[in-house]
């Protein structure tokens, strides 16, 4: 490792949440303008992570503050991973560990909805992962090696070689930034059967901690989708813009669909599209 | 993906947001808002604290002077008082009454009109 | 497999009024679901000992805020029936106006709220943006926005002149127009199909004999609607009931949004028949005797009981709301469905818990 | 010296559990255990220190051996021949006929091969399983004390059978070692066919009908395997005329010749690997006591399938046989972990677990590069370490509550923390980084670069896997502990905490260790095949560590706060667990996994599944023939 | 003015609504009503093509009555709220809430709000 | 200055949550209006969460009666501190019009301390937004004084 790669992973560690938070706002001003509502000030998730930062409440489990420090440590490690240009696989894997220790603390709470919202999260989870994972094989096939700086190496856009993964990805971009159409009840709509699902039991610092956690969850993902077209900074950022774009619009003209048909249909039908792509890269 | 005509002239349009309280519409005329009293015309009959549905009004009066008092957290703002007072001295603002922090009552005195009508009876 | 037992409200975010299901689910199926009641019960059929039959008025109309106008409406029908009051005709073509407007107000309301239990939030925001076009009609014509308390014993308290007339049918015409650029939405999305084409059905059988009512009854198939009983109004306003008949949650949102539509139709037809009449006649003596009434309220049939006794006060006020008659048969669907789908069946009923506890 | 470490190491559990049998005291048979535990122990680690190396050893080499080796190739199949007889069961019958017969053709109707030079060759992989079997097998066998007296005190036996039960533990392990070691065909489908014979025993050791009847599955199913197996060796004797497995491995051999009787010996390897649609006699290997299905899923049995396929994988590389092998092991991985999470029996979650994680291995093995071989190996060892762990933990908790199915397990936090505590550590070592099977796994999925189809599935499968092992770990760690728990204090027993904490650190240590364990099982050649992947575990395992440090440091700060409420839509709770609810009734919440059943449904995904696995089989050994 | 209805008696009460229902007609609702100090009465009311066919049943307060709930299962849920306000009890509810429809206080017929009307206009005149 | 950054976020990220406590449903609508398009209460980062854990803003709207003052204290109590109380229209002020009903016992502050009373029946969805606007400005007040 030498010190350029130390300096952008510190670099990612300290940008990637700020990023994430970036973003959150733009989702919710952008869902606000789409919905004709005027929205809130660009920086309110930053404001929302301070106000629940300085809440005093009673942990729901005494586990839970443990893992989400663990969470928080996996998700930012997987943004450090990317700053390294570290394996782009074993990022995905840090951050699924990410989503595992959420669903933990759940588990661990006491509310029935907090548990049912952590078996949600797994399926959810079982639904997302192998596509996004497939997405990734693709991507190191077409880039010849599984680090992320070869991705961005490739040449000309990834995207031409793997159109078939976009829906996959759009898929996981929806999962991860937490919107409809899924019954994952972790966003922040507010008629929810379970609630606020895995997010249920965590209350003040804890949560805070968790939104940062997610922050950095989404700019790995959008990161990773602009590997699709990583000719230039520029062109990595308007991808990943569109991916957000094409996630909130999904988000506001649809209704929620459950988890069952996320699992029973949608992830099928994306891995098998993102799989066709992936052995037609093959066979060429 | 019915919907996706009406999110995006939403997005382009401009927003139905009324940026209150930064900008505040004009009330409607008849809006039933404020209850308020010109207790200069109140001859306390207690009329009004007959009929209130609410039963947030009570009138009392000694010999020279009345009082009018007014629940207003109980009122509802019905305006029936106002329809039955015999003197018109009650009426409704259009503006809603502000918010408060503490419970209070409006207490309004004021001077008995000169020649009581002999069928008051004393309100309780 | 293990079962899992949620405690369903009274304070849960689907449930905008409290009642509890105590709801086993096994894997997600629910086996068992049973309604506690009583956490917006305020025994208010007994405030007829303390307030006189005028006061309770504005308390009936607090049954319930949404459809309160009918409420009134049809407490006053009552008395007026109890009292032999001929209504003049300029008041119950305003009655008929004000009560579409609420019913255009609370299906709106509803379809939003429908729309934001299965998560699509940017039609519960269009359709409540929609939906305060027709708030400011109520409340510039009325004084308020929601509990416009405009009847009175023997007819109403508010007017409307020309200018306003002409206000509320432009108004119309641009709502009209914004419900109808969301029908394709409502009625054909292949999202919002999904949660609602074949979940929740009630038979046509069912929905009769379990005593549906409202939408919920005309969705299962049952042309049935207290408007066609021609109380205030509607004796002189085209009317026929909708009807839809596969008695799912789609039946059941399909017949709201096209009452919608319907009562835009009604307001217009009842503003047309406005003559010069008087608002209201003067009422003597005081009320004696029983009578029944019923009316229409947005979520289905409403029946009042009244009994007077020749004093100032009524010796019994009851109330039988739609949601009341809508909660057996809610119980009757619960089992056996998917426990995501529970929040969409229990607002496809559009449940009024106030007023069925009243 | 050598010869000395591979005697005790094969030898020593053989003589040991005779002495089992033989001297009844109780007391005796724990000394014993764990003196055989410290020898092969010591056995193992001294072997370590020398390897690679080769050696003939009497015991093994001499003629006589063979000759015992010869002799036992009849003595096995007549001795499965009686119990199908004496059980009635005709697959056992066949099976062992066909074993007979196959021996006799061998005997009488072939050409004796070239004489076998050394008869040990202790490569990397060999001394892997050596260890495993010597350190893993050791610590289960000394779990096995305590559990076995409960067990027995449970079944309020007249007569101990422990003598019987250690003594076959305790040779398992010595013919395992001995498998590991050897390098004649012939010698080695001895130990094969020891190996099927101990299982078949263990398995049925409770002598219930269920025990039987499983005990029986697991005997014809592995006869079956030892017919391939016999096939095989038979065939490679014709084709080439040796036994001597070193020189058979070589890729340049098989040029131009078909790879059938290679495909056989992987189908045998299957079969023991428990790969679908073989994977029935491991769950019905579930009745047996807990530390008989910790040895057969950990480190002994289902750990010969995979060995097997690891040592031949080197012919394998590029070939069709080996893509359909890859397929196949990947097959089983996806389906199996499909399987798992249908499951609320812990012990089925990890019986399908177990045949997942082999399906991954042996699609390393069908990949046959040297990087897909190592990754093999690693996880070959890690898993070893991990399952052994889980199976301890869930054998341990359900002694404490008398039951085994996950939705008892709930919360077993509060009732024994350690155990709990253990298990959910070592389901977590299953599934997540920078833990052992994790890192195997993703090299597993870096070295499948060739085979797309494979990488989809064991995407698939990871998740699966992943879903499955954060429940259990979930569901251990659960809030809300219902129903009265037996009391706590009754099992523990350092005995058996002992070699779980010991196993918990072997697994998690083994984690950290993956990357040098990876580098001494490349060749020298390959290097740093994985793009410098590897180099990312250490600082992975610092971050680990950090975070591990400030979660402690949390856990500590938070363990003294008082508790929340549980928000249970506000209603009023009586007692802590339940509220009071309709009717004025005081419902206790309860709670019940998810297990998506149609999904995941057992019944109709095994049909599928087996569908699907035999047809690559029959590829596997079509392609073959091709 | 008073409504049409046929009165019966509680030992009616059953027959006649399984007769009703067969009739085709649907329960609406049943209404309560206090006549003096001791007694009051039900009125049951059905519906058919927007006709109300109404029964009514005199009854002691406190008293009891057959629950038809078991032939019109809407009913239960109206005999509850009868039982909470006026405290009167019904035999065989398919879904029995004690009283505690409502709230949590069991009523009786001297305790409940419900019941007083008639006690109160007694001691005003 | 982090501390004051969280200061100024407590003020900025208010999160309501609305239990029904016995209302007639017209101060829920006009509450619940505050969320649509027209009066978007987001504005002011406010966002409607359903569980009490998340809440800052305890939105109460109706009357207490007895059994859902059980529910309204075990909510209250649920919320992390500091919290704020907005009681509602006439009925959640006082028990309204309904105050002399059998089942009623009255006002929000019954139970539970209440910060902000919105008189109306049913409060404007202005009203109400003044309201947080007012309960704001008394938690700044408190905030800045510690
Ligand atoms: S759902 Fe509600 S909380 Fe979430 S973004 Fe939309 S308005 Fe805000
Ligand atoms: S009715 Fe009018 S005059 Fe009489 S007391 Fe009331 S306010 Fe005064
Ligand atoms: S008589 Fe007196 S009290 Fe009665 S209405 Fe007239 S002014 Fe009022
Ligand atoms: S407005 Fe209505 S409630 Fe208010 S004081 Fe007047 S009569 Fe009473
Ligand atoms: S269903 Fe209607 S009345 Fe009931 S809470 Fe929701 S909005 Fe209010
Ligand atoms: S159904 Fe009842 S509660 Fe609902 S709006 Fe109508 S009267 Fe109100
Ligand atoms: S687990 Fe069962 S058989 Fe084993 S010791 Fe306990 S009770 Fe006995
Ligand atoms: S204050 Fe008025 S509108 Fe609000 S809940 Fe009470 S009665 Fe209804």
């Amino acid at each position: 490792m030498n010190l350029n790669t130390f300096y952008l992973a510190v670099a990612g560690l300290i940008l990637a949440p700020l990023v994430g938070g970036l973003v959150a706002g733009v989702d919710r001003v952008v869902t606000a303008r789409l919905q004709s509502r005027m929205g809130p000030p660009l920086m309110q998730p930053f404001y929302d992570v301070g106000k629940l930062m300085s809440k005093v409440i009673a942990p729901a489990s005494h586990w839970q503050g443990m893992f989400v420090r663990w969470a928080l440590v996996a998700s930012l490690a997987s943004d450090v991973m990317l700053a390294a240009g570290a394996d782009v696989l074993m990022c995905f894997f840090v951050q699924a560990a990410s989503a595992s220790f959420v669903a933990l603390g759940a588990f661990c709470g006491n509310s029935p909805y907090s548990k049912l919202g952590a078996q949600r999260e797994l399926f959810q989870l079982l639904a997302y992962e192998p596509v996004f994972m497939v997405g990734i094989l693709c991507m190191a096939k077409a880039a010849g090696a599984f680090d992320a700086y070869s991705f961005m190496a490739a040449q000309g856009p990834l995207l031409f070689k793997m159109p078939l993964i976009v829906p996959g990805l759009l898929f996981v971009v929806l999962v991860k930034l937490r919107k409809s159409p899924f019954d994952i009840a972790a966003s922040h709509h507010m008629h929810q059967e379970v609630v606020r699902g895995v997010y249920t039991d965590y209350a003040g610092r804890d949560f805070a901690l968790l939104e940062i956690a997610h922050w950095a969850d989404v700019t790995v993902v959008l990161w990773i989708c602009s590997f699709l077209w990583a000719t230039s900074p520029l062109t990595m950022v308007v991808t990943a813009g569109l991916f957000l774009f094409a996630a909130l619009v999904i988000d506001n003209i649809s209704a929620r669909l459950t988890w069952r048909t996320m699992l029973g249909r949608v992830a099928p039908i994306t891995l098998i599209l993102a799989t066709a792509n992936l052995v037609w890269l093959y066979l060429e | 993906m019915k919907m996706l005509p009406t999110v995006i002239s939403n997005l382009f349009g401009k927003a139905a947001t009324r940026n209150y309280p930064f900008y505040v519409r004009d009330n409607f005329e008849h809006a039933r808002g404020e209850l308020i009293n010109d207790i200069e015309k109140c001859i306390f009959c207690g009329t009004c604290s007959r009929k209130c549905p609410s039963q947030c009004l009570t009138v009392t009066k000694d010999k020279t002077e009345g009082t009018w008092a007014l629940e207003f957290f109980a009122c509802v703002g019905c305006g029936v008082c106002v329809d039955v007072c015999p003197v018109n001295c009650l009426s409704q603002k259009t503006s809603h009454r502000p918010v408060a922090v503490e419970r209070a009552v409006i207490t309004m005195t004021g001077k008995l009109p000169e020649r009581p009508a002999k069928k008051d009876k004393p309100a309780e | 497999m293990a079962r899992t037992v949620i405690p369903f409200g009274p304070q849960h975010p689907v449930l905008p009024e409290p009642i509890h299901l105590s709801l086993v689910v096994e894997d997600e199926k629910v086996v068992e679901a049973l309604p506690t009641l009583g956490y917006v019960h305020r025994g208010l059929e007994m405030l007829a000992v303390k307030r006189d039959y005028n006061q309770m008025i504005q308390i009936v109309e607090r049954v319930c805020g949404i459809c309160s106008m009918i409420h009134s409406l049809c407490y006053c029908q009552g008395i007026e029936e109890m009292m032999g009051i001929e209504v003049p005709r300029r008041a119950k073509m305003l009655r008929v106006v004000w009560s579409e407007l609420h019913r255009l107000h609370s299906h709106l309301l509803w379809l939003g709220l429908f729309a934001d239990s299965f998560g699509f939030e940017s039609l519960f925001m269009q359709l409540w943006k929609i939906r305060e076009r027709v708030m400011d009609l109520n409340e510039a014509t009325t004084g308020n926005r929601v509990i416009v308390s405009v009847n009175v014993v023997g007819g109403v308290r508010a007017d409307l002149d020309e200018s306003q007339i002409r206000w509320i049918k432009d108004t119309l015409v641009e709502v009209e127009a914004s419900i109808k650029s969301l029908q394709s939405t409502i009625m054909n999305d292949s999202t919002v199909c999904k949660r609602t084409v074949g979940v929740g059905v009630l038979t046509k059988q069912a929905a009769y004999d379990l005593g549906a009512a409202g939408p919920m009854l005309r969705g299962s198939g049952v042309a049935q609607d207290m408007r066609q009983l021609k109380y205030a109004g509607f004796d002189e306003i085209a009317f026929e009931p909708i009807v839809e008949t596969a008695g799912d949650c789609w039946a059941r949102s399909t017949v709201r949004f096209r009452e919608s539509l319907q009562s835009i139709d009604l307001v217009r037809q009842a503003l047309d028949k406005l003559d010069g009449s008087e608002l209201a006649v003067k009422v003597k003596g005081k009320p004696e005797g029983e009578v029944i009434t019923r009316v229409e309220q947005p979520r289905g049939e409403c029946l009042y009981y009244l009994k007077g006794n020749g004093t100032n006060n009524l010796e019994r006020v009851r109330i039988r709301t739609p949601t009341f008659a809508n909660i057996p048969p809610l119980a009757a669907i619960l089992p056996g469905l998917d426990f995501a789908d529970v929040p969409v069946v229990v607002l496809s009923i559009d449940p009024c818990i106030s007023c069925t506890e009243r | 010296m050598i010869d000395a470490y591979i005697g005790l190491l094969v030898l020593w559990p053989v003589a040991a559990g005779l002495a089992c049998l033989v001297l009844r005291a109780p007391a005796l048979r724990s000394m014993l255990v764990m003196a055989t535990a410290a020898v092969l122990a010591a056995a193992a680690v001294g072997l370590a220190t020398q390897a690679p190396l080769t050696a003939s050893p009497a015991f093994l080499a001499s003629a006589t051996a063979l000759h015992v080796a010869q002799a036992a190739s009849f003595l096995f199949p007549v001795y499965f021949l009686l119990m199908g007889l004496k059980e009635k069961h005709p697959l056992v019958i066949v099976f062992a006929l066909l074993q007979l017969g196959l021996a006799a053709f061998g005997e009488f109707g072939l050409a004796a091969p070239a004489e076998v030079k050394t008869a040990v060759v202790c490569d990397g992989l060999s001394l892997a399983l050596v260890l495993v079997v010597s350190l893993v097998g050791s610590l289960i066998s000394i779990f096995a004390l305590p559990y076995m007296k409960h067990h027995e005190e449970h079944l309020h036996l007249k007569t101990s059978r422990q003598p019987q039960f250690f003594m076959i533990l305790l040779a398992f392990l010595g013919f395992m070692n001995g498998l590991a070691l050897s390098n004649n065909l012939h010698v080695f489908s001895a130990f094969y066919e020891a190996t099927t014979l101990c299982s078949f025993l263990l398995i049925g050791h409770d002598q219930t009908a269920d025990a039987k009847k499983s005990g029986l599955r697991a005997l014809w199913m592995n006869s079956m395997g030892g017919v391939f197996l016999h096939a095989g060796i038979l065939l490679i004797q014709k084709q080439h005329g040796i036994a001597d497995i070193q020189a058979l491995v070589s890729p340049a051999l098989w040029t131009g010749t078909t790879l059938l009787p290679l495909a056989l010996i992987a189908m045998a390897a299957c079969v023991k690997a428990a790969q679908l649609p073989f994977q029935a006699w491991l769950l019905g290997a579930m009745v047996a006591p807990t530390p008989v299905s910790a040895l057969l899923h950990s480190s002994t049995m289902v750990k010969v399938g995979v060995f097997v396929c690891l040592r031949l994988a080197p012919v394998f590389e590029g070939t069709s046989t080996g893509r359909v092998l890859t397929l196949a092991g990947a097959f089983t991985f996806l389906a199996a972990s499909a399987l798992a999470l249908g499951q609320s029996n812990a012990k089925k979650i990890l019986a399908y677990s177990t045949a997942a994680n082999l399906g991954l291995i042996i699609a390393c093995a069908g990949i046959g590069t040297p990087v897909a071989i190592a990754a093999g190996v690693v996880l070959m060892v890690i898993h070893a370490c991990t399952k052994g762990l889980l199976f301890l933990c869930v054998g341990d908790m359900e002694q404490t509550i008398g039951s085994r199915d996950l939705e008892d397990l709930r919360g077993m936090i509060a009732t024994s923390p350690v155990t709990a505590l253990a298990a959910s550590a070592g389901s977590m070592a299953m599934v997540l980084p920078p833990l052992g099977m994790l890192v195997g796994k993703w090299a597993a999925l870096e070295a499948a670069a060739a085979s797309p189809v494979s990488m989809v599935m064991m995407a698939v499968g990871s998740a699966l896997g992943v879903v499955c092992w954060v429940r259990f770990t979930g569901t251990l760690m659960s809030g809300v502990s219902m129903g009265s728990k037996a009391d706590p204090a009754a099992h523990t027993s350092s005995l058996s905490t002992g070699p779980i904490l010991t196993m918990l650190a072997g697994a998690v240590g083994l984690g950290m260790a993956a990357p040098w364990l990876n580098a001494m099982l490349l060749p020298a050649g390959v290097g740093n095949a994985l793009g410098g992947g590897w180099g990312l575990m250490p600082p992975l395992f610092i971050t680990a560590m950090l975070a591990w440090i400030v979660g402690i440091k949390v856990l500590g700060r938070q363990s003294q706060a008082k508790l929340a409420t549980p928000y249970i839509g506000g209603l009023p709770s009586k007692e802590a667990g339940s509220f009071v609810g309709a009717l004025g009734r005081n419902w206790t919440l309860s709670e019940g996994n998810e297990y998506a059943t149609e999904f995941f449904g057992e019944p109709k995904l095994t049909k599928l599944a087996g569908v699907v696995a035999v047809a690559l089989l029959l590829a596997l050994v079509g392609g073959a023939l091709i | 003015m008073c409504i049409e209805a046929t009165a019966i008696t509680p030992a009616q009460l059953v027959a006649e609504v399984t007769k009703i229902k067969a009739e085709g007609y649907r329960f609406v609702t049943m209404s309560s009503v206090e006549l003096d100090e001791k007694n009051m009465e039900v009125l049951y009311h059905f519906d058919r093509d927007l006709k109300l066919k109404n029964l009514r049943v005199q009854v002691e307060k406190g008293g009891k009555l057959p629950s038809i709930s078991g032939v019109v299962f809407a009913a239960f849920l109206v005999e509850n709220e009868i039982r909470d306000q006026f405290a009167l009890s019904f035999d065989g509810l398919v879904l029995d809430y004690q009283g505690k429809l409502y709230n949590e206080t069991v009523q009786t017929a001297a305790s409940s709000p419900f019941c007083k009307y008639a006690v109160s206009k007694k001691e005003a005149n | 200055m982090f501390g004051s950054f969280l200061k100024t976020s407590q003020v900025k990220s208010p999160w309501l949550m609305h239990f029904d406590c016995g209302s007639c449903n017209g101060c829920d609508i006009e509450t619940l209006a505050c969320l649509t398009p027209v009066y978007d209460v987001e504005r002011f980062g406010i966002i409607n969460v359903g569980n009490p854990r998340h809440a800052d803003v305890l939105v109460v709207t109706g009357t207490v009666n007895k059994r859902n003052a059980v529910i309204l204290k075990n909510i209250y109590d649920q919320m992390p501190s500091p919290k704020l109380v907005i009681a509602i229209g006439a009925c959640g002020c006082s028990g309204g019009v309904f105050r002399e009903a059998p089942n009623v016992l009255g006002g929000v502050d019954k139970v539970i301390p209440v910060d902000v009373y919105v008189p109306g029946c049913p409060a404007k969805p202005e009203a109400i937004m003044d309201a947080v606007v007012t309960g704001l400005g008394k938690l700044k007040g408190i905030l800045e004084a510690s």
